[in-house]
């Protein structure tokens, strides 16, 4: 059962230089409690994809598709009516802790606002639930920290606050956009670990390149590359046997699989390359690649490719 | 090659009442030519002070730095000029190394011009080190800007190489980039390494790049080194409590 | 310890203050004596005898070494005792204080107004940003913040004074009208403020304006006003709660300065207006070479435009917790 | 609705002081303020000196001894009588006080040996040296203060309790605002002179003058030399009426006479000739002021000396004086060089306010071959300069020139003219008690003035006083100017009926009468024989006599 | 070269700035060429207070000076004390910056002394010096330089500040260059825009203060600046009841109005193009 389907969404930036097509063609679902990572290089369109769900896109932007969030579509909701989805249904842990936290603002009052906006708690009942909150995220000394202001607080308390943020309002859905990024390994691992327990019975797309944390946490593995998806798989089908060339390629350059770089530079979103567009930088690129956009192709193991090797 | 002595770092504030923060506190550790020399340690733990406190560009609080047996502490200003470039540094953000106004061809000159080459010679030196680190001729008329973050940190290495360099401080080169990206810069320094025979600290809070890269590691914790040793020992039998947090729960996929 | 650093640094500047207030009118030609005696209406020369002038110099302690007189001056400034007018034959504290209340009424009132309205214009504008209401706001604040305050003040005597006759062009108050009631005496005092307040508000609002839209728009694009979004906060709760504190932030030291501006833009307001502040009497100091005078309008403004300043970093310890707590 | 029917009248002011003797700011309006409050011994019309608390008064000992009678029945705002010994207290206590800053303005008593009060009504004071002027500056400035309240004042320049402005004049103060400039004056019911025209006076400060009058905020202003427009504008409103007055004031070329060239005589005598005060004052002062006086007394004053040599504008007589110096132009370039080569350009030093004086006669004098450039700077600082001796030409002007002491320094604020016999004869006429021949004297220095122009004098502005006439039509200007010269038409008589006037009912005024039985005793053969305006009084005195009679008052 | 391209690029399509910079002109056009604008010598003199007519567009002044020449003259003068000022205060701001900003201890001074400056009421202290020194158009620029290289000294050192500690600057320090030549070479091009905005900024500053100095009668009174003509109509006794003011008062006021806004509207443009944030959402 899926909970939001994504249809040929396309997200364009209209710029001095030209369009950026960051977003391009995306068909993607997630099913009820299932963790989705979303891996690929920097730039490649995931942040993108995480806000347009949200339409926290800025209103100049060129947006076309369909995000159905339980048969409704998204993009065609009212502002009003997004505005309760927000935080209230769906919820958005933003990258870097730091600052995606108010600093001149309370922690405790920052995770009420959410409780008191889609629960309807008073000021007191909702403080209580902050902290019970701040408990389940295992923040010491929670009727403390409560009262914090961020800058208070080490960087993995601060993505603790922030997960709890997003868990504040019982969502069913998470998206979370590099959560781990400028912290510290021995931080990061923590926070993943407790990412994975909260999320048991929700679903949540987990945005990352850090290739470690998607192994651990997510389910399935979407890989993206220069606007679209390359390759969507179980995350151990995809870590013991890549189907797409980028997505070995991506694994390959890890430290502990021998540091094999990808060569070549990644596309700009303005000029694609024509054909597949990974082309220029695979390794085992065709006649038909530099010719012919290659479409998503289904495999049977539920898999799904966008490769002409698969075709 | 190089060996620190009780070198320490300490920042103060304030004015009437100093506080001190111990940023690197008493650090002894030496390297033989042509070993890489890893670094890791959490966030502020004192890693780049250390670096930079080497290469002085910070003035250490106390201790010596003996690079092939002179101090280079002691040194006045002149002849600290004459004697840095032996010594470079590769920071963590390859975008913030280079001069947003400075094409990448009058950035790679600029060693260069510094070192009194001759300007015929320049040119060809300029396209030898393009190519050496892997750019094509066309990125030298280029600007910091419109060039990706792995191509500037070749950039940075090629006007690194410029200067000859036998010591090399690498704070997170590649910690700002993306993996892919970073597999090639860490090979290209692995490469160039092999290549001019360079001494190497390498600083990365990663310990799986740190494996691959170093032929020793040092594990730093609030300002003092707390345990040193050969990779393998590192990673299998690791002494202090720290060293085993951090190699403990590393994900092998 | 931070506290105590930034009231040493204050106590020094007002040191340096009062040492630059006794220092400098000295340091100008002409003789305070002649002064006295010159007589500017009417311009009859007097000719004095030398001894008479010495009587008058010793009446004011200006025959004594300079040094002497410093020591003087310090110790009188602790005393509160600025010294006595030489124009004004009075007190120098009394002539101050009975003006400095209306400087700091019209000073004062247009400070809040234009504080209020131009930082509520500013994050208007920077919510709006790009779209028309923000260009066409933009422009007028800044075509009206171009005006030189004495031009505006002129052209809105002549306008609402003399054209259309609605509003009093000199003076504070009513001469010697009998109130009914203290809201008379209050209604009264608004209608003289109307004028000289409008042309100081209009004239600085500029200031807060563009800080406040620039500030507001560097917090528009940090990141926390995404996380208030992504909460399903409504665009109101997002402005009020999360984008004006943290804008306002970086800009309370810079209105704090700009009070001090305010103070010395009063200067040419007062003086077309008439109005009977500390500006105009300042101007009239420096013309009749009245040292004790001069230098007692100049410690008090420098020490209004000091605590100004000095509210100013406590309201930012107060508004900003990586200060207080830092 | 009795509030309505006050009269009230409304005046263009200022803030000068809280208005005792001792705190008004040492201004001529500060004087004025006062002087509603606090009577002297004499005062003045817009003709002579006239009794005030003094009925009459002698002189005796070629002038160094004055015995002064006072009116019967004054008294102090606060009911007490004002005796010959508060006149005596008076003397006394302000010269003990002599230090205070105002002092410049009862400087006279430095003349006072010691004074006297025989008895209640009569004040004997006796000089060191004959004061010619004594009537005016001495009786008819120095006002007369309680002694019940200020004997035990110590320091008069702080006492600023309500006391301190009980006097015995015509108005009491009912409200002073220092900040805002605003005076409140209220009637004195039971004056000696009788009951003042206006209930209330209101002195107060605005920003613009002729915008207040023209709105109906003040009654009467009054205007200066180029405001002239303003005055023109006024005369042709049928609500204003305006009069005009002699300023005492005069603008003048200062010449360095201990630097060469402006030392020598001739070469002041040839800028005298290329300077044209004509176009000067119809151009800069729009015909608001007259042509000076070359000997510097205003022609308003009565030592006034017609006739004197004009120096009117003659480029031919200025370029024959400067070639005969030896100052020609020998390259060609209009301008005329020193015998020494150099060329003849000097600084044309000026005040802030008469820049533009100065550049007119920058311009009229490169007509001429002499280049100056203006240099414009604060008075302050002029004087300063014009003081050290440092400079070859200034323009500056100042007032009070009704009165012959002025011509003691006459290119004063600057000090380089010296002339032995001038300064005799300035001192020989100080103390000459001989009206006829001090008059003579004082035409020799002025005719000397004219000759060696240490100073050539500009022009002197005219004034005006633009009034309300429904509000109070009994404007004029002091002979000679209020008290020492003071040239504001706000002499304390307006608020008087005046010589000839009738009253509500028609009737004349009972003081008339008083003021013809003094006239009478005035004439007096003994009392002043000399006096050049006799005839004028015989024959007011005769037309006012024939009405009194038809009028059956006599 | 082509980053100057760009932000000239970005400079054209900033309307704002872009209407600044043709007002700017037109007024430095007319300074340049007022003897050839103006129809008569602004010092001539004709008939006193002519109402406007075809010989005067905007009449005579109280002495009879052409008021149109004048005004044009104005602009000369004006702009002169303005670009003067900005030019010597921005220079001396500008090294004391760079030099502050790069070396600590010399820093720590200066910034005292700026402290010091920017603590101190500003206009008051002006008007002071403005009274007792002679008035001339020298005078005038040393007192607003006195108090306007403090604003840029400040401004560019913390710009430095943050320039000083860039890898690049360290890259540079490690190849053995001196601090001359990283100032010179490396950080000064980076302030450079930093810099014609504060110029800009203090002309404004200037302009202002020019007019206000001047009509306060603390001008020199023999030189003609629309401050010193608003000054001498202001204190022309009727110019509040008669209809003069429509053609002596307004157009100096409204010259002044028109300078200092075409300088807002350049240095706001500048300002965001310095700054990317603002200028995604450029108008
Ligand atoms: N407002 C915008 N205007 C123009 N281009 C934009 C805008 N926002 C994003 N882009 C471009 O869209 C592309 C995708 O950006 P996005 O932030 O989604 O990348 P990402 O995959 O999240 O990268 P990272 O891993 O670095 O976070 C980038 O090339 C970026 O430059
Ligand atoms: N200029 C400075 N003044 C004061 N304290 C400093 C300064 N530079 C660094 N520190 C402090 O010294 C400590 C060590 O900092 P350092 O940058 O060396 O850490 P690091 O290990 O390199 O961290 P990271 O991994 O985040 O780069 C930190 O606590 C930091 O706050
Ligand atoms: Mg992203
Ligand atoms: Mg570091």
């Amino acid at each position: 059962m899926n909970l939001l389907k994504i249809k040929a969404l396309r997200v364009y930036f209209p710029t001095d230089d030209g369009i950026v097509k960051a977003v391009d063609g995306v068909d993607l679902n997630i099913k009820r409690e299932e963790i989705l990572g979303l891996i690929g290089e920097t730039g490649c369109g995931k942040t993108v994809l995480g806000m347009s769900i949200m339409r926290l896109i800025q209103s100049t932007t060129l947006t076309d598709g369909e995000i159905i969030y339980k048969d409704r579509d998204l993009l065609s909701l009212s502002d009003d009516e997004m505005r309760k989805i927000r935080g209230g249904e769906i919820a958005m842990v933003l990258q870097n802790p730091m600052t995606s936290l108010n600093p001149v603002i309370r922690v405790g009052e920052q995770i009420a606002e959410t409780i008191r906006l889609h629960q309807g708690l008073d000021k007191k009942a909702a403080r209580k639930r902050v902290i019970e909150m701040l408990r389940d995220v295992r923040i010491p000394d929670p009727e403390k920290s409560v009262d914090s202001y961020p800058h208070q607080l080490s960087g993995g308390m601060q993505e603790r606050v922030m997960i709890a943020m997003a868990l504040a309002s019982d969502p069913e859905l998470i998206i979370a956009d590099e959560p781990t990024k400028g912290l510290d390994v021995t931080v990061k691992r923590e926070i993943i670990r407790l990412m994975k327990e909260v999320t048991a019975k929700r679903s949540m797309l987990f945005i990352t390149h850090d290739l470690g944390a998607a192994a651990e946490i997510c389910d399935n593995i979407a890989v993206m590359y220069a606007g679209e998806l390359l390759e969507h798989a179980s995350v151990d089908s995809i870590f013991s046997e890549p189907l797409h060339p980028y997505s070995e390629g991506l694994l390959n350059s890890l430290p502990e699989r021998g540091l094999k770089p990808i060569r070549g530079i990644s596309p700009s979103l303005i000029d694609t390359p024509q054909g597949c567009r990974f082309h220029p930088r695979c390794d085992y690129a065709m006649e038909i690649c530099r010719e012919k956009h290659p479409e998503m192709v289904k495999l049977e193991d539920g898999r799904a490719v966008r490769c002409f090797l698969y075709a | 090659m190089l060996e620190v002595k009780g070198l320490s770092k300490y920042f103060s504030s304030g004015i009437l009442r100093k506080r001190y923060t111990k940023a690197v506190d008493d650090v002894n550790f030496s390297i033989k030519r042509g070993e890489t020399l890893g670094l890791v340690g959490e966030s502020g733990c004192g890693k780049t002070t250390l670096g930079r406190s080497i290469l002085r560009l910070i003035e250490p609080t106390a201790g010596k730095v003996l690079f092939d047996g002179i101090d280079i502490l002691k040194l006045n200003k002149k002849e600290l000029r004459t004697f840095r470039p032996r010594m470079q540094m590769i920071f963590q953000d390859p975008d913030a190394s280079l001069n947003p106004r400075m094409k990448i061809r009058e950035s790679i000159a600029e060693p260069l011009k510094l070192q009194r080459v001759e300007k015929c010679e320049i040119e060809g030196k300029v396209q030898e080190l393009i190519e050496r680190v892997g750019l094509s001729p066309e990125h030298a008329n280029r600007y910091p800007h419109q060039l990706s973050g792995g191509q500037n940190q070749r950039v940075v290495l090629a006007r690194v190489l410029a200067l000859n360099p036998d010591f090399i401080v690498a704070d997170e080169p590649t910690s700002a980039l993306d993996v892919s990206v970073q597999a090639q810069i860490l090979n290209l320094i692995q490469d160039l390494k092999r290549e001019l025979n360079l001494t190497l600290l390498f600083i990365s809070h990663d310990l799986e790049v740190v494996r691959y890269m170093s032929d020793r590691i040092a594990v730093m914790y609030g300002g003092k080194i707390v345990e040193m040793g050969d990779v393998e020992d590192i990673f299998n039998d690791a002494k202090h409590p720290y060293t085993k947090l951090l190699v403990s729960g590393k994900e092998v996929v | 310890m931070h506290h105590l650093t930034k009231i040493t640094a204050y106590i020094l500047i007002i040191f340096v203050a009062i040492s630059i207030n006794f220092a400098l009118p000295r340091m100008m030609p002409g003789d305070p004596i002649t002064s006295l005696t010159d007589d500017p209406t009417t311009g009859m020369p007097v000719i004095m005898d030398e001894d008479i002038k010495e009587e008058i110099r010793s009446y004011y302690g200006l025959d004594k070494p300079i040094s002497e007189q410093y020591t003087d001056y310090l110790k009188d400034i602790l005393k509160c005792d600025l010294g006595w007018s030489i124009y004004y034959n009075a007190p120098v504290a009394e002539v101050i204080f009975e003006r400095l209340k209306w400087t700091l009424l019209l000073v004062g009132t247009s400070t809040l107004i234009y504080m209020i309205l131009g930082i509520f214009l500013g994050a208007v504008s920077a919510w709006k940003r790009g779209e028309r209401g923000d260009l066409g706001l933009l422009v007028s604040v800044l075509s009206i913040g171009s005006f030189p305050s004495f031009f505006l003040a002129m052209l809105f005597i002549i306008l609402f004074g003399v054209k259309l006759d609605i509003f009093p062009i000199f003076g504070a108050t009513t001469p010697f009208m009998e109130y009914s009631s203290t809201f008379d005496a209050f209604k009264d005092v608004l209608y003289h403020l109307i004028l000289p307040a409008s042309t100081l508000v209009l004239t600085s609002i500029d200031g807060p304006y563009l800080l406040m839209r620039n500030s507001m728009l560097g917090v528009l694009g940090e990141d926390y006003i995404v996380t208030a979004r992504a909460k399903g906060l409504t665009e109101w709760a997002i402005l009020k709660d999360h984008a004006i504190k943290n804008a306002l932030l970086p800009i309370t030291t810079v209105i704090a300065i700009r009070m001090g501006f305010m103070i010395s833009g009063a200067i040419f307001v007062e003086t077309v207006f008439a109005y009977p502040g500390i500006g105009k009497l300042l101007y009239d100091a420096v013309s009749f070479s009245d040292y004790p005078l001069l230098q007692g309008a100049f410690l008090i403004i420098t020490l209004i435009i000091i605590a100004a300043n000095f509210i100013a970093d406590m309201t930012y310890l107060y508004l900003d917790p990586r200060v207080k707590h830092g | 609705a009795a509030a309505e029917d006050k009269k009230v009248l409304k005046i263009e002011g200022g803030d000068y002081g809280y208005p005792s003797p001792f705190t008004f700011y040492s201004r001529g309006p500060g004087y004025i303020r006062m002087s509603l409050i606090f009577d002297t011994l004499t005062w003045k019309d817009d003709e002579e000196i006239i009794p005030w608390l003094a009925k009459s008064w002698k002189s005796e000992n070629g002038g160094t001894k004055w015995t002064l009678y006072l009116e019967d029945d004054v008294r102090w705002h606060d009911g007490e009588p004002l005796t010959a010994d508060d006149v005596k207290f008076t003397y006394e206590y302000i010269k003990d006080h002599s230090g205070s800053p105002l002092f410049k303005w009862f400087s006279v008593l430095n003349y006072m040996d010691h004074v006297e009060a025989p008895n209640d009504r009569t004040v004997v004071v006796t000089l060191t040296d004959p004061l010619p002027s004594f009537l005016t500056d001495f009786a008819g400035c120095i006002p007369i203060i309680p002694e019940h309240i200020w004997k035990d004042v110590s320091d008069p320049t702080r006492f600023t309790d309500p006391e301190a402005v009980i006097g015995s004049g015509p108005f009491k103060l009912a409200e002073y605002n220092k900040a805002e400039g605003y005076y409140l004056y209220e009637a004195n019911e039971d004056y000696f002179k009788g009951v003042p025209l206006v209930d209330e006076l209101i002195l107060l400060e605005v920003g613009d003058p002729a915008l207040a009058l023209s709105a109906g905020e003040i009654d009467e202003a009054s205007f200066w030399g180029s405001e002239i427009d303003a005055v023109e504008t006024f005369e042709a409103d049928p609500n204003f009426e305006v009069i005009s007055g002699p300023s005492f004031w005069v603008l003048k070329t200062i010449f360095n006479c201990e630097k060469y060239p402006t030392n020598i005589p001739d070469f002041r005598r040839a800028i005298a000739y290329g300077i044209d005060r004509g176009e000067i004052i119809d151009q800069v002062v729009h015909g608001g002021a007259i042509v000076a006086n070359t000997g510097i007394l205003h022609p308003d004053s009565s030592w006034y000396m017609p006739g004197l040599p004009d120096y009117a504008k003659n480029d031919a007589v200025a370029n024959q004086l400067l070639d005969d110096l030896g100052f020609i132009d020998t390259d060609g370039d209009g301008i005329r060089e020193y015998p020494s080569g150099e060329d003849l350009e000097f600084e044309l030093l000026t005040g802030d306010r008469f820049a533009r004086e100065a550049e007119l006669i920058q311009e009229q004098l490169e007509a001429i071959g002499i280049k100056t450039t203006v240099k414009a700077m604060s008075t302050k600082t002029l004087d300063a300069i014009l003081k050290e001796g440092n400079f070859y030409i200034a323009v500056s002007g100042h007032g009070g020139i009704a009165n012959p002491n002025l011509l003691e320094t006459p290119n004063w604020p600057g000090d380089t003219y010296h002339n032995d016999t001038y300064d005799s004869i300035f001192l020989e006429q100080e103390t000459e008690m001989n009206h006829a021949k001090r008059k003579d004297l004082v035409n020799q220095l002025q005719k000397t003035i004219a000759n060696d122009l240490p100073v050539y004098t500009l022009y002197h502005p005219l004034i005006w006083s633009v009034y309300n006439p429904d509000k109070l039509d009994r404007w004029f200007y002091t002979l000679n100017g209020v008290a020492t010269g003071i040239p504001i038409e706000m002499n304390k008589l307006i608020f008087f009926a005046r010589f000839g006037d009738a009253n509500e009912d028609g009737d004349i005024d009972m003081r008339d009468v008083t003021k013809i039985a003094r006239m009478i005793c005035w004439l007096d053969p003994e009392t002043d024989a000399a006096d050049a305006n006799r005839d004028d009084k015989l024959n007011v005195l005769d037309i006012i006599y024939t009405e009194l009679i038809i009028l059956g008052r006599v | 070269m082509r980053g100057a391209l760009k932000s000239g690029n970005v400079f054209c399509k900033n309307r704002i700035g872009v209407t600044g910079l043709g007002i700017l002109s037109v007024f430095i056009l007319t300074a340049i060429f007022a003897p050839f604008l103006a129809p008569y010598d602004p010092c001539e003199m004709f008939e006193p207070m002519a109402p406007p007519d075809s010989q005067h567009v905007l009449g005579t002044n109280d002495i009879g000076q052409d008021i149109w020449s004048e005004l044009i003259y104005a602009s000369r003068i004006s702009l002169f004390i303005a670009f003067t000022t900005s030019i010597i205060a921005t220079f001396i701001g500008t090294l004391s910056g760079l030099f502050s900003g790069y070396y600590e201890r010399f820093g720590f001074f200066v910034m005292r002394v700026v402290d010091l400056f920017l603590a101190l009421p500003r206009l008051p202290l002006i008007i002071i010096l403005a009274v007792f020194m002679p008035t001339s158009i020298w005078n005038l620029i040393i007192i607003f330089v006195l108090f306007g290289w403090p604003i840029t000294t400040r401004i560019i050192r913390s710009e430095v500040l943050t320039l000083r500690t860039r890898p690049y600057i360290d890259s540079e320090r490690m190849m053995g260059a001196g601090d001359l030549y990283i100032l010179g070479r490396h950080i000064l091009p980076n302030i450079f825009p930093l810099v014609v905005v504060q110029f800009v900024m203090e002309a404004r500053h200037v302009i202002l203060a020019e007019a206000g100095l001047s009509f306060l009668g603390l001008g020199d009174p023999t030189s003609k600046s629309w401050g010193m003509m608003l000054h001498y109509a202001f204190e022309y006794p009727t110019i509040f009841i008669s209809e003069v003011w429509k053609w002596w008062m307004l157009p100096p006021g409204l010259c002044i109005v028109v300078v200092i806004l075409a300088l807002v509207f350049v240095g706001f443009a500048l300002e965001e193009i310095l700054n990317p944030r603002l200028r995604r959402e450029i108008v």
